[in-house]
């Protein structure tokens, strides 16, 4: 197997706590974890709350600085990256966040959102910026007409493929997305999933895809890692861990998932 | 043809008859209709999930029969608990039904206790309201409520305030003050949506017991399909204020005639089966 | 609760330290003007050196500032620079009167905002909402000292009922002490009353729109136990907190009022100190209103702790 | 849901804005024009007209030299609103870049800022005030600088948590993940989101500032005679109450028809800006 694309070592992350007077031990959201993602492939992080999914996502993010271990995108330490070469990662790896409703600034319109990250990269003039705005929005099912609306003025849907488009205008090749669609109905969250699958092909991205919601999970993981109170208890390839859990918290999680025999055989 | 309803067969009356409900809402545009003709049954002993999409009116179409809408809300059609009217009755009676012959359980648990009041008052408000009891006699039901609802070491939890819970504890506490004086129904208004999976089978369970073995009735708002298919006995889809189809909760599973279940079925993503999005 | 108690002493005692530097740095930063103003507009520049050295005023401010905190804090305020009298017991003579007037503006300030206030927000977007909240814009927007000016015009020159100032202790004679201190009570405690209508009618329409308000309904309280019960309580925490902001702020005011009714409390004596530039004066009793302000907002911090059981245990 | 509809002027909304727009204008107009508007000099003796009640040729009336009291309290309002205005700014200004400054960067540079306004804070307003004053000399543009530091941890308490509420959007989490700078995050995706209720505070500061001038005037540290200001023509006319009330009444009426009108814009503006009432 090649170099991987992201690369997770020995990663740990405490949270300090506590004023002057009263000094609490450290929170321990992420402790120990070592993961990698293989060009191309999807990881999904499944967990409860507080299992420190979205803590460990905002680390590779490097929005964190973890306490312990290395984090490696593209085989280089992006906590000792400066300069141009931090600039280049950033380039390199986008996020898309779970909240339609906070992840674009309210006083924006769609084009300005989307041409902020081209501005601060540098890239094309003006008029490149917009034809590829507009044709970015077509790749992803919305009429380029909707670039002079504001957010507000979106459903949660249209924010979310907004958000998509927003995380491959730079051309990256890492995307992290944290619960993208937990916040949608079932019907949009299908046709999210499937326009996040399409362009992830079309793009040849490589994505971490962080989720509480074990379905989700499944249907867009090539390999999956479960965590829980900030450990990895089992990672592997997704349909072995769905089909044969060896961990009894990945058991205990699937049979918690409500859905009866019949539906299993549909 | 009518579908085999079996808590229907022997019973008088449904627990809670809902005819032909409107609920509108007055806005500077016009009336905003968000629950439009809906008619639902639920009979004794039986869980009945209402399933919809955010909008969809399953909320308030619950609230209805509490009476509890918010401001401004115009209600329409008829609802009987038992037999008894709601609609047209006064405030004062309506108050008397509420938390003792019908409960709600509602989504948030944290927001929905008091924060500065510890749990075992509340919990113990139903009898304050509705029976004269001394503060001995409800304290000592309280207890024994929070270990129905399975919370570890009542006798001294009683004290907590809300914060002192976890989210799954809280969901319980609100349970028992449901529970407490044995209403006809209980309507749970989608009560695990904020909860772990792992933390929302045990509550699913708790609220299988509470039928099983107290004989209430429940209307269970939701919008997750696999919540529907486990726990209910009687399903109705709603979408945009109507009911598009009802029926037994296998039949709906296997065999949806409207097209917006069937579209919700096959949206729903499952941990059984392989991803279909792959190339 | 006892940490919560410990990092308050501590936040107590660092924000006393520092109000009092910028006190005494904001009085002393303009040089020479005390000896001015004390030996008049001809004092000979070797009249001044001499005054100055004699008041240590030509030492580096640091200097001046250890020592007077120094002897503040074992008590001994200074003598005044114009007639040398003792700073420290005339401060102790006039700060009752200064509480007086100011806890009875504070009960007044009280009694008219919270019944008013939590009225309001049951009655939300109704005309009597509608009626309370306008009064509260109009009380707010009255300056305490045209009020008392006012109440002046009409209880004592038009109806001739109240003595227009002066104060008589409470333990001489009651009711005169009372004639003479309802009018500047009155006129701070109105205006005041205008921000704690609408804090309360604020907290309580929040509060009152809160799921567990729902859910007391939902269990059937009547709406008496409702409002007393559920939500009176949890709207105190935050007017608990705007009211002992304002009560600062009505503390402050007494400087104003008591001008005016002739009170000889701390507030008038920072008017001397100011007009006289006896810095000595100045600096005691702006000193002490401070304190005293600080004071109550450490007691309403501890007391909000009590309120709120979330705020009690995260600290246990 | 279409936007395409354009939505009638909602009247309802607006109108305390408009009320409380329409007062402050009006004011802020005499006050521009006073030279222009004001019937006499504010300075003009006329010992023969001393104390005279409201006439045709005085309004209301005259002062205990004779002076008209119209034109002193028209002119009186171009101080008023001065110090109102530039106080305002002095807050607006510093007290929005401390607090946005410390929640921004956080840690002990939040930790010493934030802990120095609530010191600043404390104190009352008017205390710090005539402290202020005593060390920077009685005059109205002392007066202005006095009261604008009085404002600074006010506006800074209101900056820091309207940006933390800020900082917490994920918008701003994104903006730092495509690699944007300090200043461009601040300028533009905090900023533009903290600015409407900084503006709403300033109109309720602004009303403060009269009233604190007006206090200072009255106790002889504010504006010197004989320019005319509210608070000093309030104090004078104590001496006359029993003969001449005009002397009370006008400039405390004035002081309180300008911070009614204030606070009614402060109040519209929240209410307009508030998208929870937005849709009502």
């Amino acid at each position: 197997m090649s170099e991987p694309v992201v690369r997770i070592e020995n990663v740990s992350k405490v949270f300090r706590q506590g004023g002057l007077f009263n000094r609490a031990p450290g929170f321990k959201a992420v402790s120990n974890v070592s993961l990698s993602v293989a060009k191309n492939r999807t990881l999904g992080i499944v967990g409860e709350s507080g299992s420190g999914k979205s803590t460990l996502l905002r680390m590779v993010l490097r929005l964190i600085q973890p306490s312990e271990g290395r984090i490696l995108v593209n085989g280089a330490e992006i906590w000792s990256l400066r300069g141009g070469e931090l600039k280049a990662m950033r380039r390199q790896v986008q996020p898309i966040f779970q909240n339609p409703a906070s992840s674009f600034n309210p006083r924006q319109t769609i084009r300005a959102i989307l041409a902020a990250p081209l501005e601060v990269h540098g890239i094309g003039s003006a008029a490149e910026r917009r034809e590829r705005i507009t044709t970015l929005l077509r790749r992803v099912g919305l009429d380029p007409a909707i670039e002079n609306r504001l957010p507000h003025q979106l459903s949660g849907g249209q924010k979310q493929r907004i958000a998509i488009a927003r995380a491959v205008i730079l051309g990256p090749s890492v995307v992290l997305a944290d619960e993208p669609t937990s916040a949608l109905d079932v019907s949009v969250q299908a046709q999210v999933l499937k326009l996040f699958a399409d362009i992830k092909y079309d793009f040849g991205l490589t994505t971490i895809f962080v989720s509480h919601n074990l379905a989700v999970i499944r249907e867009v993981s090539d390999e999956v890692a479960v965590m829980r109170r900030g450990e990895v208890v089992e990672q592997g390839e997704a349909d072995r861990i769905f089909e044969d859990p060896q961990h009894d918290y990945t058991r205990e999680l699937l049979a918690a998932v409500p859905s009866p025999a019949f539906m299993a055989s549909a | 043809m009518r579908e085999y309803r079996p808590h229907a067969q022997g019973a008088a009356r449904p627990a809670l008859a809902i005819r032909e409900l409107t609920v509108d809402f007055q806005r500077r545009s016009g009336l905003l209709r968000t629950v439009d003709k809906v008619s639902l049954d639920v009979w004794p002993k039986e869980i009945v999930g209402v399933i919809g999409e955010s909008g969809s009116g399953k909320t308030m179409t619950a609230l209805s029969a509490m009476r509890l809408l918010p401001h401004g809300a115009k209600i329409g059609g008829a609802i009987a608990l038992g037999g008894r009217d709601l609609v047209n009755i006064g405030e004062s009676e309506m108050r008397a039904l509420r938390g003792d012959r019908i409960a709600l359980i509602p989504q948030d648990a944290m927001q929905s206790l008091n924060p500065t009041m510890r749990v075992g008052r509340q919990v113990g408000e139903p009898y304050e309201f509705h029976r004269k009891q001394s503060y001995g006699a409800i304290w000592s039901k309280v207890v024994e409520l929070l270990r129905a609802v399975k919370i570890a070491d009542p006798e001294t939890r009683v004290r907590d305030y809300p914060h002192q819970f976890s989210g799954g504890m809280q969901q319980r506490a609100m349970i028992a003050m449901g529970l407490a004086l044995d209403p006809e129904l209980i309507i749970a208004d989608e009560p695990t949506t904020a909860l772990d999976v792992t933390v929302q089978a045990r509550i699913l369970k708790l609220l299988r017991d509470i039928r099983d073995e107290r004989g209430s009735a429940i209307l269970f708002i939701t919008h997750e399909l696999g919540i529907v298919a486990e726990l209910c006995d009687w399903v109705y889809v709603m979408k945009d204020g109507k009911v598009v189809e009802d029926g037994p909760v296998k039949r709906i599973f296997e065999a949806p005639k409207a097209d917006y279940t069937r579209m919700l079925l096959e949206a729903t993503p499952s941990i059984h089966r392989r991803k279909g999005a792959k190339r | 609760m006892r940490g919560l108690i410990l990092s308050r002493l501590a936040a107590f005692a660092l924000t006393l330290i520092v109000a009092s530097s910028i006190l005494f740095v904001a009085v002393n930063v303009v040089p020479g003007s005390a000896a001015r103003s004390a030996l008049g507009i001809d004092a000979t520049p070797q009249a001044l050196a001499r005054f100055e050295a004699q008041h240590g005023l030509d030492r580096p401010l640091v200097v001046q500032y250890a020592e007077w905190l120094g002897k503040t804090f074992t008590g001994d305020f200074g003598k005044s620079f114009q007639n040398g009298v003792d700073v420290g017991p005339e401060l102790l003579r006039r700060l009752p009167v200064t509480l007086e007037l100011a806890i009875f503006a504070f009960i007044i300030a009280n009694l008219i905002a919270l019944p008013l206030g939590a009225f309001a927000a049951m009655r939300h977007q109704r005309a009597a909402d509608k009626g309370i909240s306008l009064l509260a814009s109009l009380l707010g927007a009255v300056p305490n000292f045209w009020l008392a000016t006012l109440l002046v015009m009409v209880l004592t020159l038009h109806f001739r009922l109240l003595p227009p100032g002066g104060y008589t202790p409470f333990t001489v004679n009651p009711v005169m002490n009372l004639k003479q201190m309802i009018m500047p009570a009155l006129s701070l405690g109105i205006v005041s009353s205008a921000l704690l209508i609408r804090i309360m009618r604020t907290a309580m329409i929040e509060v009152l729109s809160s799921d567990y308000i729902r859910t007391a309904r939902a269990k059937g309280a009547k709406e008496g136990v409702v409002v007393m019960r559920h939500a009176i309580r949890n709207a105190m925490t935050p007017y608990v907190n705007v009211a002992a902001v304002e009560f600062g702020f009505l503390f402050g005011s007494v400087v104003v009022i008591e001008d005016i009714f002739l009170l000889p409390g701390i507030g008038s004596f920072v008017l001397v100190g100011i007009i006289n530039r006896d810095y000595p004066v100045l600096l005691a009793s702006a000193l002490t209103i401070t304190l005293v302000v600080l004071i109550i907002n450490l007691i309403v911090d501890i007391v909000v702790g009590r309120l709120d059981p979330r705020r009690v245990t995260r600290h246990q | 849901m279409s936007t395409a509809i354009r939505k009638p002027f909602n009247w309802r909304r607006w109108r305390l804005v408009v009320t409380g727009g329409a007062i402050v204008g009006t004011i802020l107009l005499l006050a521009i024009l006073a030279p222009w508007v004001a019937p006499y000099s504010p300075f003009d003796l006329n010992v023969a007209q001393m104390l005279k009640g409201p006439s045709a040729t005085h309004l209301l009336g005259t002062d205990e030299l004779g002076r008209d009291v119209l034109s002193r309290v028209i002119h009186a309002a171009r101080l008023s609103m001065m110090v109102a205005v530039l106080a305002s700014l002095v807050g607006l200004v510093f007290g929005t870049l401390i607090g946005t400054l410390a929640a921004y960067f956080g840690g002990i540079v939040d930790l010493i800022l934030m802990r120095l306004m609530e010191i600043l804070f404390s104190f009352p307003a008017i205390l710090l005030a005539i402290v202020l004053m005593a060390s920077l000399g009685t005059s109205i543009f002392n007066a202005m600088i006095a009261i604008g530091i009085i404002f600074i941890p006010g506006f800074a308490r209101l900056a820091r948590a309207t940006a933390e509420s800020v900082l917490r959007q994920q918008y701003v989490e994104q903006a730092r993940a495509i690699g944007m700078s300090h200043t461009r995050i601040l300028v533009r995706e905090i900023l533009p989101n903290i600015l409407a209720p900084l503006l709403v505070e300033a109109a309720v500061a602004f009303s403060y500032a009269v009233l604190l001038e007006s206090a200072l005037s009255f106790l002889g540290l504010g504006a010197q005679p004989p320019d005319p200001s509210w608070g000093n023509m309030l104090n004078t006319g104590r001496g006359f109450m029993g003969v001449a009330p005009w002397l009370s009444i006008v400039p405390g009426a004035a002081i309180f028809l300008t911070v009614f009108g204030f606070n009614m814009l402060g109040d519209g503006l929240r209410d307009a800006f508030d998208p929870q009432l937005r849709d009502e």
